[in-house]
């Protein structure tokens, strides 16, 4: 018999403490299969975010630091300017890295930055019990847009790859989603590769993941992967925003 | 006089809104009163609590380290909180889902099947309302009248469908006392 | 007897802030304090206000300065670290003495702390998170009914001298629900904004500006000379503190907000056994009441100071009894709520009980 | 043959994992896991085709599989 | 005799305080000028910088705020939304605008508040002495980058309002020059018309205008004209990024 | 004797640091501070080192986090606004044990203020601006030698308690001009960085976590109780002070900082005229240098505080003092430096002569 | 005929007036102002054809034109 | 002993190399020194001026009330620092830009036509060595071997080619302080 498909060993034994059918599991696990087939456990190391991933360090097997709310970018700055050999990795929920941490990652983008931010993108803010995120989708209600995002007097969603490829800074930005199975073994792919554009210096990458709060949305994990194709999707397309292999596209 | 009950259950099994309904009923009883929660770490889906605090004199602290009463309406909870019971005080359990009896004997013990009770009415969400039922039987915590009115008062206005089953469940969790009793 | 109504703390701060003519708010999510603007969202739309989440903290205390300097009735609320992000803003609205309401629902700290009940941001609040001479007049509830009448006060305050006013509470008061009653304060006279930018056409053409900004040295000195004397003014006029069993009370008890409620339960138990025990509980931290102390020292032989901190308060009680009593400490750090009996078994020790 | 095993403490019961499975072999089971939730399960193992998209979806990493 | 040209009346006559030759005094003016012809100066309420500009409350004839630096845009919010019928613009350099105040600016625009930003793009901190800017030029050399701007370790200048034109907030973002007669007119017609479409509540407006700073940079006034032509221009594309009444164009 | 160099006290500092081992620094533009991230900006790069220009000073103490958890020595610097920005991030290091050198060269305030020399910021540094219950050891140099030793003494302090170290100046010793020697110091001995996240494969595969969150409150009060002990640690052997003329003095003068040194040139002055005036100068403003008030005691009748704020450090002096002696009080704000005769003056109305 | 007046105590001496003149009629006088400046004049009013570029690009407001 | 020399001008006119050229002279003779800067809001163009200390003792404030001795290079700085040279000081002031005398009589007051001299030296940017040439000499505040040698010092090594000229322009400053003395 041979191992189809099994725990990566980048992850640590310990259960997450995501609610049921929360996809930043899934996304989690798919960091670790890249830091495990990159090679790069020993080298590898995380900020973990204030959100609901704030007890990521406690899952991932490599070196880690928890930073401030938004600040990661910066934290991640520092660590990489004093082990440039390291990888060095974010992990940022929307609240974190659009909301109060959005001077951090433009300036860590436009300054090439090598480091790799995972963007969890789920629309709303799920650990402080389900505010209105910088992505929160017109019209959708939260627990401070309680009567739905009014665009008059809210604003509208930021779309983070596109403004971030604006800059000169970044070497890879895409968004990707993990609604399906199919998605999953794209984003894999993308956040792969945003690593390997690290490891190599190409500039700074970010991957930004569509994903879902079944518990703040008030919805099943399986209605919420519904959301994010039926709702998300058309706001926030997939795709390649920047590939400084590949010129830009989108 | 002050009393203290902590309610304790999984989040969604309606542990808060109970320890609201008591501390609500004993207001318009024109007790003092004070309501708790916890709200530590917990991620949903796991244990939550809270603390209610009925009173003669302005409340002082609205936590309680030995309750006069507790309504434990799953294992965890009655693992948690069955120690602290206030010797010669009240444990009330959710029998339906809590498999172990409590091992206490210098206090009063009340199993409640909460959750077949609630299941027989056809609405497996009032359990916690059967509980409560029983607690309001077992003391006398708050009024009969006075928690019919918080739960008036509490439902929005279009909830008040709801309110005939909810009362339903607290006769049943009273009714339910009784053979407890016997 | 008005009618009471049974709110979570924090929501009943928002209610009272809107009863106190307070339309508008800038926030950002923080446990335990979410309630606060979440519910500032539902409710002020509904009165015609206008509730902003702003994208981080910073930017909400700055949105307040242009709201207060607009001459708005407004607010912000945060939690330790996001208050610790608004000390630049604080520092200025101070200095362009901006009115305005802020609240702090304190958790446990340093860092990222956790979200359990702290008042380990005394200092920060009461000697000046940010930077240069500046004061905010710091005042904590005990419990909602205070909280609420806090909130009119603080308005007012915050009006009467034009200076930011912070209401510092923490995740006790901010989650339990006790209650309360919305009454009518007797209202304090209060001056015409007519200093406000709301545009020429609203003043008659006279030029108004908010600023800190005071570039020769002579005249920031004057600027800070007269911060000092309203701060002076304010200290006279605004200290409050509650005294109980403080008559005959050999020993007192000096603690605010919620731990001064388990103090009180403490001394309930301390007083049937018969022991002499008074709180003396300052409402305003700062102005600290010094008055307060004033009449209980002629029978006080010793002080206890109680906080959720290692200590902070206790240097301001210091201060104040100037080394004529012994000042005794007893905090609980980290989210740790202390017991009545804890309490009481470090009065009796000083008492020298058993 | 394949074969799919479930760490079943992990589970959560979400049943992402019952939706994706090609040939709808994976069940939520009636039992309870420690922490209270009903861990999925595979009905008919023998209909299993070893894609592992059940286990790609799992956000607990509760599934691995064998072929 | 007929005037040709006077000083505005929204101008008070305080001399400033800028060096000599540089160009925020022109861009003042122009603000002042659409303040005289919009006839708005007595509801006009404008947010100063902290920069060269921080005393421009000195030399608006209207109400003027005084910002935290960076805070602006915020200031400008708290304004505007207690008085929606006033007229509420910013005046902010690039290391306030793009550096500091980078999320406030974001969130402003992508929540479309009904405020008109003034962006003064010098490349450089002028009031400090001279430090780089998020929009210092590569290989320019300022007192932080002695060196000249090194891209690989102080990363690439930020193009405002091509981030900011990926937005659905504002209705107006235009890149002006005030290097020439030809350029200051244009750049006074994009000040109006990005002051008319806030009076007609279409959106967050930007004007970003290529200034100079003779004094930081060690050249003449006549000098650093040149030197916006020559160098900046290449870099900051000139024209419109959106105008919801054209459609976005470039 | 070696060679001394003429130096502006900014870039003394800098040079002091990366002579102390730092080769990282974060940092922002403020006056009247810019001279040292400017120099480090040459200087860095020279030495094999790391200057990056922070999109703001939220930025670079999170950097300075970032870095400090690496294991780097690792300096910022800032003054009064930019250091209130500060203060989150200054918290989490106090949680998270960071060591790491943070420069306020402080200016007048409150808010934009001016650019004028200030000590306003006082509070802020010793009783924490931050949310929590942390201690920064804060170290205030009167002129440049010292201000380059205490660089040195700083990494090491840093280093040896992981803890964030203040230096406390203020715009006239940033701008001013002194020799200043860059001396060997006798090295401390210092813990390795076993925990810095530099990667698994340098530290035997054994994971390391920087980090400041303690969900549960009886472990987050168990890191609080460890942080409270190493404080009392240093309280007791990182106390700094200098006594001058105290010895038989009747009145002594409490100053730091650059006022001490006009205070000095007063002293200088009354010594002349026979007044039995000395200087006691703290030099680590915390720990607050208590054993040196014991030293005084016995012949002090008198304190006198001067400072350049509306009075706080005269709080812990009242603290130290309790209550045993009167202390006395002279402040100028703004940005005013005070002349030694208006010192003078003060001192001569205290003694009571003329 | 044109006018171009110049407020003097505002000139700062820069120069950008000069260079902007279609007519080349702008130049620096010798005098001082009494901020220590050398103010902007017209050498030859008459040949002024008040196209105002010297206004338009002076940032001091120094200058205003008639016609 | 200590001294207070307070010099000042336009910006741009070199007061604050003057300023510490002195201080750097001073530190090589051995002596307690300190120089400090105005850096006040004043923009680009403005007045500037520097303090410095010339002590043998340690220095206490680096600023002075009422200095011994000040240079002024332009109407501004005299305007602003006449009145405060201590009785039986030094004036030095620059008679090419200054066009009032003086008026205090309780001071030694000594013109430098620092502007004229330098221009004929063919280099007007060395106004300021002129007149600290003339302090030189009006005082023994500092020794010229030293002066000479912070000079070459604080050149940097690119623009060591400068030292000539402005030595030249030290003498010519000392030459110049002759005449008024007469
Ligand atoms: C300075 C500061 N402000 C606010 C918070 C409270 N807070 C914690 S997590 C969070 C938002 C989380 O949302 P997001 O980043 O989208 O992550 P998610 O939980 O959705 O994964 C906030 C506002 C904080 N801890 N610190
Ligand atoms: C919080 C804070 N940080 C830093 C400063 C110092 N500071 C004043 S102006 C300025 C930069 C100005 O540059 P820019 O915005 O480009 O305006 P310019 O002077 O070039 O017009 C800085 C960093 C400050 N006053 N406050
Ligand atoms: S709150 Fe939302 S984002 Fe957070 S763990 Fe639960 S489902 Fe996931
Ligand atoms: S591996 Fe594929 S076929 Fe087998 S159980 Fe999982 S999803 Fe179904
Ligand atoms: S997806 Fe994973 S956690 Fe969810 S039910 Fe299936 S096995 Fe359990
Ligand atoms: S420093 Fe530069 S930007 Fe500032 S006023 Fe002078 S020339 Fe203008
Ligand atoms: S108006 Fe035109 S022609 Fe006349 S002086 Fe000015 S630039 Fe020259
Ligand atoms: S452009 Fe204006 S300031 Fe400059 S020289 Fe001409 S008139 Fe003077
Ligand atoms: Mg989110
Ligand atoms: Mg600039």
């Amino acid at each position: 018999m041979v191992k189809v498909f099994d725990c990566p060993k980048s992850l640590t034994d310990m259960p997450t403490h995501y609610c049921p059918g929360c996809t930043h599991g899934i996304i989690h696990r798919l960091i670790a299969e890249v830091i495990d087939e990159l090679g790069i456990a020993d080298k590898a190391v995380g900020v973990a975010p204030v959100g609901c991933a704030v007890l990521a360090y406690n899952y991932f097997v490599c070196d880690m630091q928890e930073a401030a709310h938004g600040r990661a970018p910066a934290v991640a700055t520092g660590i990489k300017r004093v082990v440039p050999e390291g990888v060095v990795f974010t992990y940022q929920g929307d609240g974190d890295l659009a909301s109060i941490g959005c001077a951090e990652i433009v300036h860590a983008a436009a300054r090439g930055e090598l480091i790799t931010t995972v963007f969890v993108n789920n629309g709303i803010y799920g650990m402080t019990g389900g505010q209105m995120a910088p992505t929160t989708l017109p019209g959708d209600k939260t627990s401070t847009s309680p009567y739905g995002r009014d665009t008059k007097k809210q604003g509208f969603p930021i779309r983070v790859s596109e403004m971030l490829a604006t800059l000169d800074g970044p070497a890879y930005i895409a968004r990707v989603s993990v609604h399906n199975v199919a998605n999953i073994v794209k984003a894999k792919r993308a956040i792969k590769k945003a690593f390997e554009y690290q490891i190599a210096g190409k500039g700074f990458t970010l991957v930004e993941v569509l994903s879902t709060c079944p518990t703040n949305w008030g919805l099943t994990p399986k209605e919420s992967l519904e959301k994010v194709q039926r709702d998300m999707m058309p706001y926030f397309p997939l795709g390649d925003y920047k590939d400084i292999e590949a010129g830009e596209k989108k | 006089m002050t009393l203290g009950v902590i309610m304790a259950g999984f989040g969604g099994q309606g542990v808060m809104l109970m320890g609201q309904l008591l501390t609500y009923a004993g207001m318009l009883d024109g007790k003092q009163v004070s309501w708790m929660p916890s709200y530590g770490p917990e991620m949903r889906g796991g244990t939550a609590n809270c603390t209610v605090i009925i009173a003669d004199e302005e409340v002082g602290s609205p936590l309680v380290t030995s309750p006069d009463a507790v309504v434990a309406l799953n294992l965890p909870s009655l693992d948690k909180f069955e120690d602290i019971v206030k010797p010669g005080g009240l444990l009330i359990y959710n029998s339906s889902l809590i498999n172990r009896p409590p091992t206490r004997t210098d206090i009063r013990i009340i199993a409640v099947e909460a959750n077949d009770i609630a299941t027989g009415l056809g609405q497996p969400r009032v359990a916690n309302m059967v509980a409560l039922g029983a607690l309001l039987e077992a003391t006398s915590l708050i009024s009969e009248a006075s928690l019919e009115q918080a739960l008036r008062n509490i439902l929005p206005a279009h909830r008040q469908e709801l309110l005939p089953i909810n009362l339903q469940a607290i006769a049943r969790g009273r009714a339910s006392v009784e053979p407890v009793l016997a | 007897m008005k009618q009471r109504v049974l709110m979570k703390g924090n929501e009943a701060i928002a209610e009272a802030a809107i009863r106190a003519g307070c339309r508008f708010f800038f926030g950002y999510p923080i446990t335990p304090q979410n309630e606060l603007p979440e519910y500032m969202s539902r409710r002020l739309p509904e009165v015609g206000g206008t509730f902003v989440q702003a994208e981080s903290e910073v930017s909400a205390i700055n949105m307040v300065y242009g709201a207060a300097g607009a001459g708005a009735r407004v607010m912000t609320s945060s939690s330790s670290p996001g208050i610790s992000l608004k000390q630049e803003g604080i520092s200025y609205m101070a200095g362009a003495q901006l009115p305005a309401v802020i609240v702090n629902i304190v958790r446990g700290g340093p860092g990222l702390g956790s979200i359990q009940p702290g008042q380990g941001d005394y200092f920060q609040s009461v000697k000046g998170g940010g930077h240069g001479d500046y004061r905010l007049v710091v005042l904590a509830p005990a419990n909602l009914q205070e909280a609420v009448d806090l909130v009119t006060e603080a308005f007012d305050i915050a009006d009467l001298y034009r200076n930011p006013v912070l209401i510092l509470g923490d995740g006790l008061l901010g989650q339990m629900m006790e209650p309360v009653e919305f009454r009518q304060s007797t209202p304090r006279e209060l001056p015409a904004k007519d200093w406000a930018t709301t545009g020429l056409c609203n003043h008659n053409g006279q030029k108004n500006v908010i600023n800190s900004l005071v570039l020769h040295a002579i005249d920031l000195e004057a600027h800070n000379i007269h911060l000092q004397e309203k701060y002076a003014l304010i200290k006279v006029a605004e200290q409050k503190a509650e005294l109980l069993h403080c008559d005959d009370a050999e020993l007192v008890v000096v603690a605010y907000g919620s731990t001064a409620r388990i103090v009180k339960t403490a001394i309930a138990q301390l007083r049937d056994q018969g022991h002499r025990v008074g709180l003396l509980r300052p409402i305003s931290l700062w102005p600290f009441p010094e008055d307060a102390f004033a009449k209980v020292m002629p029978v006080a032989k010793d002080f206890l100071c109680v906080e959720m901190s290692a200590g902070q308060m206790v240097e301001d009680v210091k201060l104040v009894v100037n080394g004529a009593r012994p000042v005794h400490f007893y905090g609980r750090m980290g989210g740790i709520v202390p017991t009545p009996n804890e309490i009481a078994t470090q009065v009796l020790q000083i008492m020298g009980v058993k | 043959m394949a074969k799919v095993t479930f760490n079943e403490e992990r589970c959560k019961g979400c049943e992402l994992c019952i939706h994706v499975c090609p040939v709808k072999i994976v069940i939520m089971q009636k039992k309870f896991n420690k922490r209270g939730f009903n861990p999925a399960g595979v009905s008919d193992m023998s209909k299993c085709i070893a894609c592992a998209a059940c286990a790609r979806i799992c956000p607990d990493v509760v599934i691995s599989v064998d072929k």
